[in-house]
C-alpha cells in the first residue's frame, strides 16, 4: 500500500483538518466531529446534509456551501458515518426551516441516517430524506435492496442546494430532490482496484488484461468482468445500460457527468467524454453541460463512470445557479 | 444464569476473537461487500472494552446501553447501528439487574433479533447477521438453564455457514444477487464469533 | 498499460475533442490543430499562449479561458508541441496588443516556442515570452539548463492572464508574469511511475516502500530515492526545500499549491495540505488562500507537488480577480 | 558524391533504423530523461518517408527543405526542432542540386551542426546530439573523397559512446547533473543511426 498519509486510523480526521486549513472562506469544521459545514450559515433557509463513508473525495465535504450542501459528514473510509455525528450535523445547520438528508442508497447509510432523523425529530427538528440510487448497474427490485447511488448524487446535491438557496420550503427541496433522482442513472467502470488504507490491501484483484464492469464506488463487484476494451467501447456499453433503463427520445435535453474515480487522469475521461457526446449527438439527445473530472471517487480506483440526468426548465435553471464550494464553482 | 462479571468475561472474549479475526471478517466482505466489516468491528469492541474498564457496579443493563451507543457511535456503516440496536434492546429487557436467570437472558437476545430486525428490516435467509440472531434467540427459546453451550456453539456455526448457499437480499451483498451465493455472510460471521465467545464463556462457568 | 484510451496514437488529438465538446461555452478547438482557444476571442487585449506535452492536464487547455489563458498548445504526451501548432495559436488569438507566451523551461519548450516566435514576427506578430522555473529539485545555474517548470506555472497564467483582461499592455504583462516567476517556487515527489501510451511501459521503476523526492513531470529522475515516508514527514521536506531557496519572513502572505500528480486521492492531498498549512502557521507565513486538486499532472502518477507563491497587493488582486476556464473558476 | 538517388536511400535507411531501435532509444531516454525520444523520432521519420514518396524531380535541397520542416512539424520535445534547424541549414547549403561533391556534403554537415549548435546553444562535452554531429563534420572536412565509410561509422559510434561518461549540461538530462554520467545521450545515439545508416548507404555504392 503505497499512500501519502501518516496513520490509517487518522487518515479522515487529517483529510477533514486538511480541508478546512484549505478553505476557512468556505467551510469550517464542527469541533470533535468530522463534520464540515458551511462557513456561512447566517442565512433562513432549508438546509441540506449529505454524507457517506469517506474515500469518494471530493464528496460529500467539497460539495458545502452556497448553493449545494449545507454540511457533509464524513464516516470512515467506506463506512456511513454515525447517527452521533450526523445528529451533531443537522443541529449545527438546522435554522428552523427543516432539513434534508440526501443519502446514497447503502443499508448502512440508509439506517445511520435513519437513527438520526429519529434523534433530530426527538429534539424537535424538521427533517425528510431522500435516498439517491442512480446506479444502473444493479437490477432495481422494491424486493431487495434497489439499486446503489453513485455520482448522480452531486447533481441532487447541486439542484435541492440551489432550490434551498432560493427559499423554498422543506416539502419543494425534497419534491426538487425526488425529481432529480427519477431522472438520473449512472453506471461506473474500473482498472484497477483501490485500498482502504486500515486494511493494506486491495479490495479485490483484476488481471492486467481485465476491467470490471458496473463496478460500485466501494470496490463491490460489478455485474461483468472482461477483457480491457476500448475508451470507445467502454463509453459505448456504459451509454446503453443507462439509455435502456431510461429511455431518452430525440430532442430531450440531458447534464453529462463523466467522472473519474481517482485515479484515471483527465486525459482518460475527456476521451471517454468524446464518445459520449458523440453517441447523445448521433441519438440527438442535446447535452446541454457536460461536467469532467472527480466528483464521486473510490480512493486511488482507476476508472471511471458515466452519469446522464434528463433535465427539464426548472431541473436546467436549478443547475446552472451559481454555487460556491469547493469543488463546484 | 449470567451476572455482570461473567457477562464481562463473555464481552472482552468477543472483543478477543473479534481482533484476532479483523483479517478473515474484511475478507469475507471484499469478497461481497466492501471490505471493511472486520475493521469496523474490530474498532467498534476496542472502543467498548475501553468504556468497559470503567464500569464500576453497573448492571447489566446500564453496561448493555453502553455498549449498543459505544458500537453505535464508533462502528458505522450497516453493523454499527444493528449491533448497536441488538445491545440497546438488550439493555431494555435486562434494565436495572445485576445477574439475569436463563428465561431473562433469553428474552434479552430475542430483543436483540428483533431489534437488528425492526432496524434493517431482513428476513430470514436473507443472508445476514440476522440468520444467526433469529434462529439462536429460538433455539434458546426451546432450551433451558441445563443447556449445553457446546451444542449451542455448534449450532451457530451451523447457522452462519448456512449463509454461504443463501442470496443476499438486504445488505451491501444484495448488489451482486446470485453472485453472493458461495460466500459467507461477514455479519453472519462475526455474529458467530459473539456467541462462541459467549458460549465459550458459559462453558468455562460449568 | 491500463488505460481508458483507443489507441496510444490518438490520445492527444481525442482528448482535446472531448474536450473541446465538453466545454463549447469556454473552449474551441482550431480545425486540424491540436490548439484550444477561447470561445469568446472578441475582446482586444494582449492574448496568452501557453502549452507543452501532453499528459498534464488541466494542463494547459484546463486554463483557457477569460481572465487567464487565450490558447493552449497540446503536444505530444511528454513533448513539446511544434512551432506550427505554436504559430496556428498565435495567429488565432493575436488582437494587434501582442501575445506573450508562457513556457516551462525544457529545452524543448523553449527551441519550439522560439521558433514560432520567430515565424510569427515574421508576420508582423508583436510576441514576448516568460520562461518559468519554479522547481527547486533542480539547482539553478546559468551554466547550465537551470530549473524546471511546473506547477508554479499555472499561477503565471492566472495572475498575467488577469492583468491581460484587465487591458494591460504587452509590456506590463510580461513583467508581471515575470514578477510571478521570481517569487514562485515548487517541489514534487513521486510515490509510483507514469506510462507514456505510445511507450507502453512505466518511465520508470520504483520500490514497493520507496519513494523519490524531487521527481519531475515528466518522470525525470529528482533528487533522493528514499524509503516512504510519512505525509507529515513528505510535507516538511517539500516546505523545507521550497523557503530554503526562497526565504519567507514573518507576515509574509503566500499562496499555496497542493498539486496531485495523477493518481493521488484528493484524501492524501488534504493530510499533506493540514501539515503545510501548520507549517507555515508555526512560521508566520499568511496563507491566502490554499488551492488542493490538480493542477499539472503526470500522467497517473501518484505523487504531489508543493507550491508557494509570494504575494504582494498587486498578485493578491490579480489571483483573486475572477476568471472562467475549465479548471479554474 | 552523393545524388538524389542515393540520398534517399540513405534517409529510408535511417528511417527504418529508427524504427528498429525505437524502444532503445525510448530506454535511453527512460534513464535520463522522460522517454519519448524513441517515440518521437518513429513518428517523425514515419512522415518523412511518406512526404519522400512523392518527391518526383526534387532536388537535394528541396528534398532537405522538405524533411527539415516535416521533423519540425511532426516530432517535437528538444530533438524536433534541433533535426529539423539540421536538414533545413542542410537545404541552404544543397539548394537547387541533383547532386553534390564530396566537399559540398560535408558543407551540409556542417550546416547542419551549425544549425544544431545554434538552435540549441550547447557545447562540445554537454552530452547532447552535437556531441556526434560536429566532431563528424571536423572528421569528414579533414578527409577526402577516398574517405573509408567504414572508418567514419566507427568514428561516429566513438562518439556517441563517449556522451556516456559526459554530464549533461543541456537538454533534460542536465537536470540529473552528475547522475547523467554513465548513460549514452539518447540524441547522440539517434544521430549515430542516422549516420551509420549514410556510411552504410555509401559503402554499398562503393
Ligand atoms: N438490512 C440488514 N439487516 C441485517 N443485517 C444486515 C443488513 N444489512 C447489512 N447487514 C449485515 O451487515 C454486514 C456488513 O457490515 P459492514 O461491512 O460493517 O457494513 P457495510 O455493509 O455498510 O460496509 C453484512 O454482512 C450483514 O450481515
Ligand atoms: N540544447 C540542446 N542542444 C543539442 N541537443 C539537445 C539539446 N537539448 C536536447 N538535445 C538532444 O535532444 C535529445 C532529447 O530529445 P527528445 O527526447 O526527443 O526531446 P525531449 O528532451 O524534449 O523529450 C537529447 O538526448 C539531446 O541529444
Ligand atoms: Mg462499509
Ligand atoms: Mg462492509
Ligand atoms: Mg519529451
Ligand atoms: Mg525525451
Amino acid at each position: 500500500m503505497k499512500k501519502l498519509i501518516n496513520h490509517p486510523e487518522y487518515v479522515v480526521q487529517e483529510m477533514i483538518e486538511g480541508m478546512a486549513l484549505a478553505h476557512p472562506q468556505i467551510v469550517k469544521k464542527l469541533p470533535d466531529t468530522h463534520v464540515l459545514v458551511r462557513a456561512d450559515l447566517s442565512k433562513e433557509k432549508v438546509a441540506l446534509v449529505s454524507g457517506g463513508g469517506s474515500g469518494h473525495e471530493p464528496s460529500h465535504g467539497g460539495f458545502v456551501g452556497t448553493g449545494m450542501l449545507d454540511a457533509a459528514v464524513a464516516g470512515e473510509v467506506f463506512t456511513s458515518p454515525t447517527p452521533d455525528q450526523l445528529l451533531a450535523a443537522i443541529k449545527a445547520v438546522d435554522r428552523g426551516k427543516g432539513v434534508l438528508l440526501v443519502i446514497k442508497n447503502y443499508s448502512g447509510d440508509v439506517m445511520n441516517f435513519e437513527m438520526a432523523m429519529e434523534l433530530a425529530e426527538a429534539e424537535g427538528i424538521q427533517v425528510k430524506k431522500v435516498i439517491v440510487d442512480d446506479d444502473v448497474a444493479v437490477k432495481n427490485s422494491t424486493y431487495t435492496v434497489g439499486r446503489r447511488g453513485i455520482a448522480g448524487t452531486v447533481f441532487v446535491h447541486k439542484i435541492a442546494g440551489a432550490l434551498a438557496e432560493q427559499g423554498a420550503s422543506l416539502d419543494e427541496v425534497q419534491k426538487v430532490a425526488e425529481k432529480v433522482i427519477s431522472r438520473v442513472r449512472s453506471m461506473g467502470m474500473a482498472l484497477s482496484p483501490c485500498t482502504i488504507p486500515a486494511v493494506g490491501k486491495p479490495g479485490f484483484e483484476i488481471g492486467e488484461d481485465e476491467m470490471e464492469m458496473g463496478m460500485g464506488i466501494h470496490g463491490e463487484p460489478g455485474i461483468d468482468r472482461t477483457k480491457i476494451a476500448s475508451a470507445d467501447e467502454v463509453a459505448s456499453t456504459l451509454v446503453s445500460y443507462i439509455l435502456e433503463d431510461m429511455p431518452c427520445r430525440e430532442g430531450e435535453r440531458v447534464a453529462v457527468m463523466i467522472n473519474g474515480l481517482g485515479a484515471t487522469p483527465l486525459m482518460e475521461l475527456y476521451i471517454v467524454n468524446r464518445k459520449v457526446a458523440k453517441l447523445l449527438q448521433e441519438k440527438q439527445i442535446q447535452v446541454h453541460k457536460t461536467f469532467v473530472g472527480e466528483y464521486m471517487t473510490s480512493l486511488e480506483m482507476a476508472g471511471c463512470s458515466v452519469t446522464l440526468l434528463k433535465l427539464d426548465d426548472q431541473l436546467t435553471e436549478l443547475l446552472d445557479a451559481p454555487a460556491q464550494t469547493i469543488a463546484w464553482s | 444464569m449470567i451476572s455482570v462479571e461473567q457477562f464481562l468475561k463473555w464481552i472482552r472474549f468477543a472483543h478477543e476473537k473479534i481482533q484476532q479475526h479483523k483479517n478473515e471478517l474484511t475478507e469475507l466482505d471484499q469478497a461481497i461487500g466492501d471490505g471493511d466489516h472486520g475493521v469496523n468491528l474490530a474498532r467498534g469492541f476496542e472502543a467498548v472494552v475501553q468504556k468497559l474498564d470503567a464500569h464500576e457496579g453497573k448492571d447489566l443493563g446500564a453496561l448493555c446501553q453502553e455498549i449498543g451507543m459505544t458500537l453505535i457511535a464508533k462502528v458505522g456503516g450497516a453493523s454499527g447501528p444493528l449491533y448497536g440496536t441488538a445491545f440497546v434492546r438488550m439493555a431494555t429487557a435486562w434494565k436495572g439487574k445485576q445477574s439475569v436467570t436463563y428465561p431473562e437472558f433469553v428474552q434479552g437476545i430475542e430483543a436483540g433479533a428483533n431489534g437488528i430486525q425492526a432496524r434493517g428490516k431482513a428476513g430470514l435467509g436473507d443472508k445476514t447477521m440476522l440468520d444467526v440472531w433469529l434462529p439462536l434467540a429460538d433455539y434458546l427459546a426451546r432450551e433451558t438453564e441445563t443447556v449445553s453451550w457446546k451444542e449451542v456453539e455448534r449450532f451457530v456455526y451451523q447457522q452462519m455457514k448456512s449463509t454461504e448457499s443463501m442470496e443476499a437480499k438486504k445488505g451491501r451483498a444484495a448488489f451482486l444477487g446470485a453472485r453472493s451465493i458461495g460466500h459467507r455472510d461477514p455479519g453472519a460471521v462475526s455474529s458467530y464469533y459473539l456467541f462462541a465467545a459467549l458460549c465459550q464463556t458459559m462453558e468455562m462457568k460449568e
